[in-house]
């Protein structure tokens, strides 16, 4: 077993708003290793987003971080600013959310690569275009778009730039932050893969944060299932995709398009005031009366499974759900041939 | 910064909830709060101006000009032994009023304007814009200063001076509102009920257009006042023996060496008001969540 | 971008056209016969209505409005604004005579109300919320309250009568140039550091923001590449509107401090009754300030590249 | 018979300086759904899939073409035989956080069709749309809230209680949950075909995702620049 990369160790956020503390991670405890892929699945809302910026401190004045952030034996979270600069881009690179949010209008999009290779690398301006044009073809865009600007551009496309930027100083670890939002089933699959590919040439590692299971599936060595600011089960691709041990993960799977759309009633809990007891129990169909009182730990299972739900020990998820899911599993796995 | 965070982590409807209880949070603005207790303030000496001053605003008596000011006359007098104090109190009335009058005038018409312009579009949208950029094409103060003056001077051709050449600055804000309002799918869904286009406008457009209204009619109180009593200070406005803060102020130039609250009250009395309405419609902007956009900053 | 600025042609030129009609119209707005206002103006109390006849014939008043309005327009074209119905100058010389006088308190001005207002928006978005940002703040929506004819003489007062340091009125030296381009500035610069400062927040909250600052770069970088360029596009537009502003409030100081500037000229002649040359002087300005919009509209243009390139699909 | 008979249906934008350049979104479309059937759309974004939503509702005016509801040719339609036909052919849209007014409480939002078509006496009223509240499963605490403190999912279901109000026999779907979590999509995709069957509603289903349009639909079309071009 490779060494962790980061490892992030009970990290707690928390935001004050107006309508109270929002707790956005909860005692989170996770690693990216060496040369993997770790997909970590979420919906709207359970704080995968913050999870990401918070490992390069990009949150907001108003967030307090408390726990560890360790990328290659420095705990990120101690670090002066002026240090913690070293790392953003060079060590681990980011792709935000929306890349029409994250560009610069008003710089074209070579530039906005040059410009990392200026400032980190110290080149001047005509090596550093040439490099941010190499760039792109790299990331599938003629370079000769590179004095384009980003309105120029459709959704793809900028994700591509986005790509080149976040890849551009060789990171060791690239966080991709809903890589494949509002995008065609085609395209989807098409950056996807490119991501990926290019992570792998580059023997680095990639976190990748998405509500994507399919994709995960696809890309990810490992996956993390996160949900309302906790992480309640983290194990290999093959392993969660074909033997979910936490009721929710089996939920989210279920409602994959393609696999009958079974539904749970109820919606993610506030994060300012989660219920009591296991966070899923109120939409759990395979609620104890224990789950309503008692907050579950993160429990090892067999090998490296963590799951956070007092039943996986006692497998009963597997007899009552196998059926209908391994149909389903069968048929994912056809579709990928 | 902050906000963008929670943009996108809590998702946008939380956001959105949250802009929607900054009422709510208008109370927690001191300042906002302290503006709106200096209109109240201005209102009452409006009111009660009567009770409030102490001699006639008008009353003249040669005997006792240009008294400095004492417990009698807490301003002093003018040249012509008129009661500063009282002058400047029933000042509150003219301003106050020329301030309201042409706002409730102007944003009604110019709202109306622009709400018709931006929904029907096509040429009748050309047309009102047109004759916006046409008005706006005039500094107003300016435009305001040929009015008034060809139409005579008075209270009435200040108001419609100022009414002329004030509207256009909702009819824009309106328009640009109605525009990206258009294209939201609420109203989409409001079109596929069929009812009438004017239906729409009233439920659906102008609820949601009025916060940035609210907030430019209040700062535009503020300009008004400002362009009421420079034309007043140019002698094209409110003329004297009318207690007007700027024309008091014309009248006090031969004297600014010598007895220099003759200029001192009034300005400062227009400073006063002035500051309230800004600092009120400031407020107004913050809790309602508009960004400083030049259309309601510019002015 | 040549379409948009075609665009900005077209537009401008209908603004104009209806900008000589309001301009015209304008005299009608006095009570009264104009040609019995102007011989009143011109001959005094005791006139006889035959003066009042033979100057209406003299200057046009006779035919019909629309007639009136077509040859003035037809002399426009020509650059003939008229001459003046007082003092009979050629109205155009008139105002290019004035024209310097204004252009120097304009420059001036914005000189003193950028140097103010720039720094106090960018410290004041840079420290938001801090003891600094909040008084200049504070001072500026103070500022913006301050009508500049009080500061005027209140600068007056403390500058010229007590310090005797500046003189209180009249053009020629720099020193005259002082208290009138002082007042006109700093009234300026309180909404220029405001708009600076809302528009520079409004930037820095920007996504792009927080995704430079992934890449690594220091805030001075972030600051200089990043944002300041995406924060002056408001800024700009507005220094459009500001010229407005400015020769607004021309209008106002140039009174003050008898400046002999195109603003006391329209003043003064509104007083006079002087017709033509209120028409030449509205329509002056007008014309100016649209020009400048224009020039606004198409630097905007050449700085922002969503307008530079059209959108490709 | 067919409930919805689409024949040759163009909508075309011109642009330009002197209207040369054309933009053809639909391009001359024909399909038929039957009652209580649905037609799934397929297609990449900008292939003019939801403005051949929007044609077909006569929100946007067709360049040419024929729209035949019940046997009806709508695009004459005007006045009070328009207005009707608003209450038989509705749209759901996608984004759920733009698709009710903010300024109105879920309460009036539901209600806003009922009155403007008076569907319903004043005292029945909030019956209905506690009928209707729970049609779509949701609970009735939500009736007096604004939609900026619901979720996704939630504003989409009152969007569908809004248009279920009206006994619409016909409704565009444009992509009603490309922007919701699975769970919360498989939740109202559920839903909406609970209710096809229930009130035997036809759809004309707009969607980029393959699988979706495979689950929702009893026929697709595949749409690729403003033309059909396969059915299946």
């Amino acid at each position: 077993m490779s060494s962790p990369l980061l490892s992030i160790e009970d990290l707690n956020i928390s935001f004050k708003t107006s309508k109270g503390i929002v707790k956005a991670n909860q005692g989170i405890s996770l690693e990216v290793r060496e040369e993997e892929i770790l997909g970590l699945i979420g919906e709207t809302g359970c704080g995968k987003t913050t999870l990401g910026k918070a490992i390069l401190r990009l949150l907001s004045g108003k967030a307090t971080l408390e726990g560890k952030i360790v990328y290659r034996g420095t705990d990120l979270l101690t670090l002066p600013e002026k240090e913690m600069r070293r790392f953003r881009g060079k060590e681990i690179g980011i792709m935000l959310q929306n890349p029409s949010a994250c560009l610069n209008p008003v710089l074209s999009a070579g530039s906005q690569i040059a410009e990392i290779y200026r400032y980190h690398e110290g080149m001047g301006k005509k090596e550093a275009e040439k490099k941010a044009g190499k760039m792109l073809e790299l990331v599938g865009i003629s370079s000769s778009r590179g004095c384009e600007y980003p309105h120029q551009f459709s959704g793809g496309m900028l994700q591509r730039v986005m790509v080149a930027i976040g890849l551009a100083l060789r990171p060791g670890l690239l966080i991709a932050d809903e890589p494949t939002r509002g995008l065609d089933t085609d395209t989807k699959l098409q950056i996807s893969e490119l991501i990926a590919g290019l992570v792998r040439k580059e023997n680095s590692s990639m976190l990748l944060i998405t509500h994507d299971l399919e994709i995960a599936g696809r890309l990810a060595d490992r996956i993390a299932v996160m949900y309302a600011g906790e992480i309640v089960e983290i194990g290999k691709v093959a392993e969660i995709l074909s033997n979910p041990k936490h009721p929710y993960t089996l939920d989210l799977l279920h409602s994959l398009p393609g696999k009958g759309f079974r539904t749970v009633s109820g919606q993610p809990p506030s994060l300012v005031s989660p219920p009591s007891g296991c966070r899923y129990h109120p939409r759990c169909s395979f609620r104890l009366e224990a789950c309503s009182q008692v907050h579950p730990a993160l429990m090892g299972f067999e090998g490296e499974r963590l799951t956070r739900c007092f039943l996986s020990e006692k497998g009963r998820i597997n007899e009552t759900a196998a059926q209908p899911f391994l149909n389903a599993q069968s048929a994912l796995k056809c579709e990928e041939e | 910064m902050t906000e963008v965070i929670e943009k996108t982590e809590i998702t946008e409807k939380a956001y959105l909830a949250e802009k929607r209880l900054n009422f709510g949070e208008f109370g927690k603005n001191r300042l906002a709060v302290s503006g709106l207790l200096l209109i109240a303030f201005l209102c009452i000496l409006a009111l009660f101006a009567p009770r409030i001053a102490p001699h006639d605003p008008l009353a003249q008596r040669l005997d006792s000009g240009l008294l400095f000011p004492s417990t009698e006359y807490p301003f002093g007098t003018d040249e012509l032994g008129r009661c500063i104090f009282s002058r400047v109190i029933y000042g509150t009335r003219i301003s106050l009023g020329i301030g309201l009058l042409v706002v409730a005038a102007t944003s009604v018409a110019g709202t109306s304007l622009g709400l018709l312009s931006g929904y029907r579009g096509g040429l009748l949208d050309e047309v009102i814009m047109r004759v916006v950029d046409i008005v706006m094409a005039f500094p107003n103060i300016i435009l305001a200063l040929v009015i008034a003056g060809l139409l005579g001077p008075g209270f009435s051709s200040v108001v419609l001076a100022l009414a002329f050449t004030q509207w256009p600055a909702y009819a824009r804000l309106v328009r640009g509102q109605v525009l990206s309002l258009r294209k939201r799918a609420f109203v989409e869904a409001a079109r596929a009920l069929r009812p009438s286009s004017f239906y729409i406008m009233r439920k659906h457009i102008l609820p949601n257009c009025m916060e940035p209204v609210i907030v430019l009619g209040t700062l535009e109180i503020a300009h008004v006042i400002i362009f009421a009593s420079a034309l007043s200070f140019l002698g094209l406005g409110i003329q004297a023996p009318d207690p007007e803060w700027g024309s008091m102020l014309k009248a006090g130039i031969p004297f600014l060496r010598t007895v220099s609250h003759l200029t001192f009250f009034p300005g400062l009395m227009i400073i006063f008001t002035v500051f309230a309405f800004n600092f009120a419609g400031d407020g107004l902007r913050d809790s309602l969540g508009q960004p400083a956009d030049q259309e309601v900053l510019a002015r | 971008m040549w379409k948009y600025i075609a665009k900005r042609l077209a537009m401008i030129s209908i603004v104009i056209a209806g900008v000589t009609l309001v301009a015209f119209s304008a005299m009608y707005l006095a009570p009264g016969d104009p040609a019995e206002v102007i011989a009143l103006a011109r001959y005094g109390e005791d006139l006889s209505a035959s003066q009042v006849e033979t100057l209406r014939v003299a200057e046009g008043f006779d035919a019909p409005v629309h007639v009136q309005y077509m040859i003035w327009l037809g002399h426009l074209l020509q650059l003939d604004l008229g001459k003046s119905l007082v003092t009979s100058e050629d109205v155009l010389t008139e105002i290019r005579q004035k024209l310097p006088a204004t252009a120097e308190l304009a420059i001036a001005s914005l000189l003193i109300s950028l140097l103010i207002a720039l720094p106090a928006g960018i410290l004041g978005a840079l420290r938001k919320n801090t003891l600094l940002d909040k008084s200049c703040m504070f001072v500026s929506l103070v500022g913006v309250s301050i009508p500049n004819f009080w500061l005027g003489l209140l600068l007056i007062w403390f500058f010229a009568l007590t310090l005797h340091m500046f003189p209180s009125y009249g053009y020629g030296s720099l020193k005259h140039i002082v208290l009138p381009a002082l007042t006109l500035g700093t009234s300026m610069s309180a909404v220029t550091a405001r708009l600076t400062r809302a528009s520079l927040l409004e930037v820095l909250g920007q996504e792009y923001i927080v995704a430079a600052r992934a890449r690594g770069f220091d805030e001075r970088t972030i600051l200089f590449r990043h944002a300041l360029k995406n924060a002056f596009l408001p800024v700009v537009t507005f220094a459009g509107m500001q010229f407005g502003y400015l020769l607004g409030g021309a209008v106002v100081v140039e009174t003050i401090f008898s400046w002999p500037g195109i603003g006391k000229l329209l003043v003064d002649s509104i007083f006079a009754m002087d017709f033509s040359m209120v028409q030449g002087c509205v329509l002056f300005i007008a014309v100016l300030f649209s020009l400048s919009s224009l020039a606004v509209d198409i630097l905007y243009a050449v700085l922002d590249p969503r307008i530079r390139y059209d959108r490709r699909d | 018979m067919a409930l919805l008979k689409v024949e040759g249906l163009k909508k075309y934008y011109y642009s330009g300086l002197f209207k040369k350049e054309i933009h053809r979104a639909v391009d001359g479309i024909s399909f038929e759904i039957g009652r209580g059937k649905t037609l799934g759309l397929v297609g990449k974004s900008g292939c003019g899939k939801s403005t051949l939503g929007r044609t077909v509702l006569r929100l946007l005016e067709p360049t040419a073409g024929r729209v035949l509801f019940d046997g009806q040719d709508i695009s004459g339609f005007k006045g009070s035989a328009l207005k009707n036909l608003g209450t038989k052919m509705q749209i759901i849209f996608q984004n759920p956080e733009s698709c009710l007014n903010p300024r109105m409480k879920v309460y009036d939002a539901i209600a806003e069709p009922l009155r403007l078509h008076r569907l319903c006496e004043r005292d029945e009223e909030r019956g209905r749309i506690q009928e209707l509240i729970e049609a779509v499963s949701l609970s009735e605490e939500l009736l007096f809230r604004y939609p900026g403190e619901l979720s996704g999912g939630q504003l989409q279901r009152v969007a569908i209680a809004r248009v279920l109000g009206m006994k619409p026999e016909f409704i565009v779907a444009d992509e009603p949950t490309s922007m919701l979590d699975p769970l919360v999509q498989a939740q109202v995709l559920s839903l909406l075909k609970k209710l096809q069957t229930e009130y035997g509603i036809s759809f004309l289903f707009i969607s980029h995702d393959m699988q979706v349009v495979e689950w929702m639909s009893d026929e697709i079309a595949f749409m690729e620049e403003g033309k059909i071009v396969g059915f299946r």
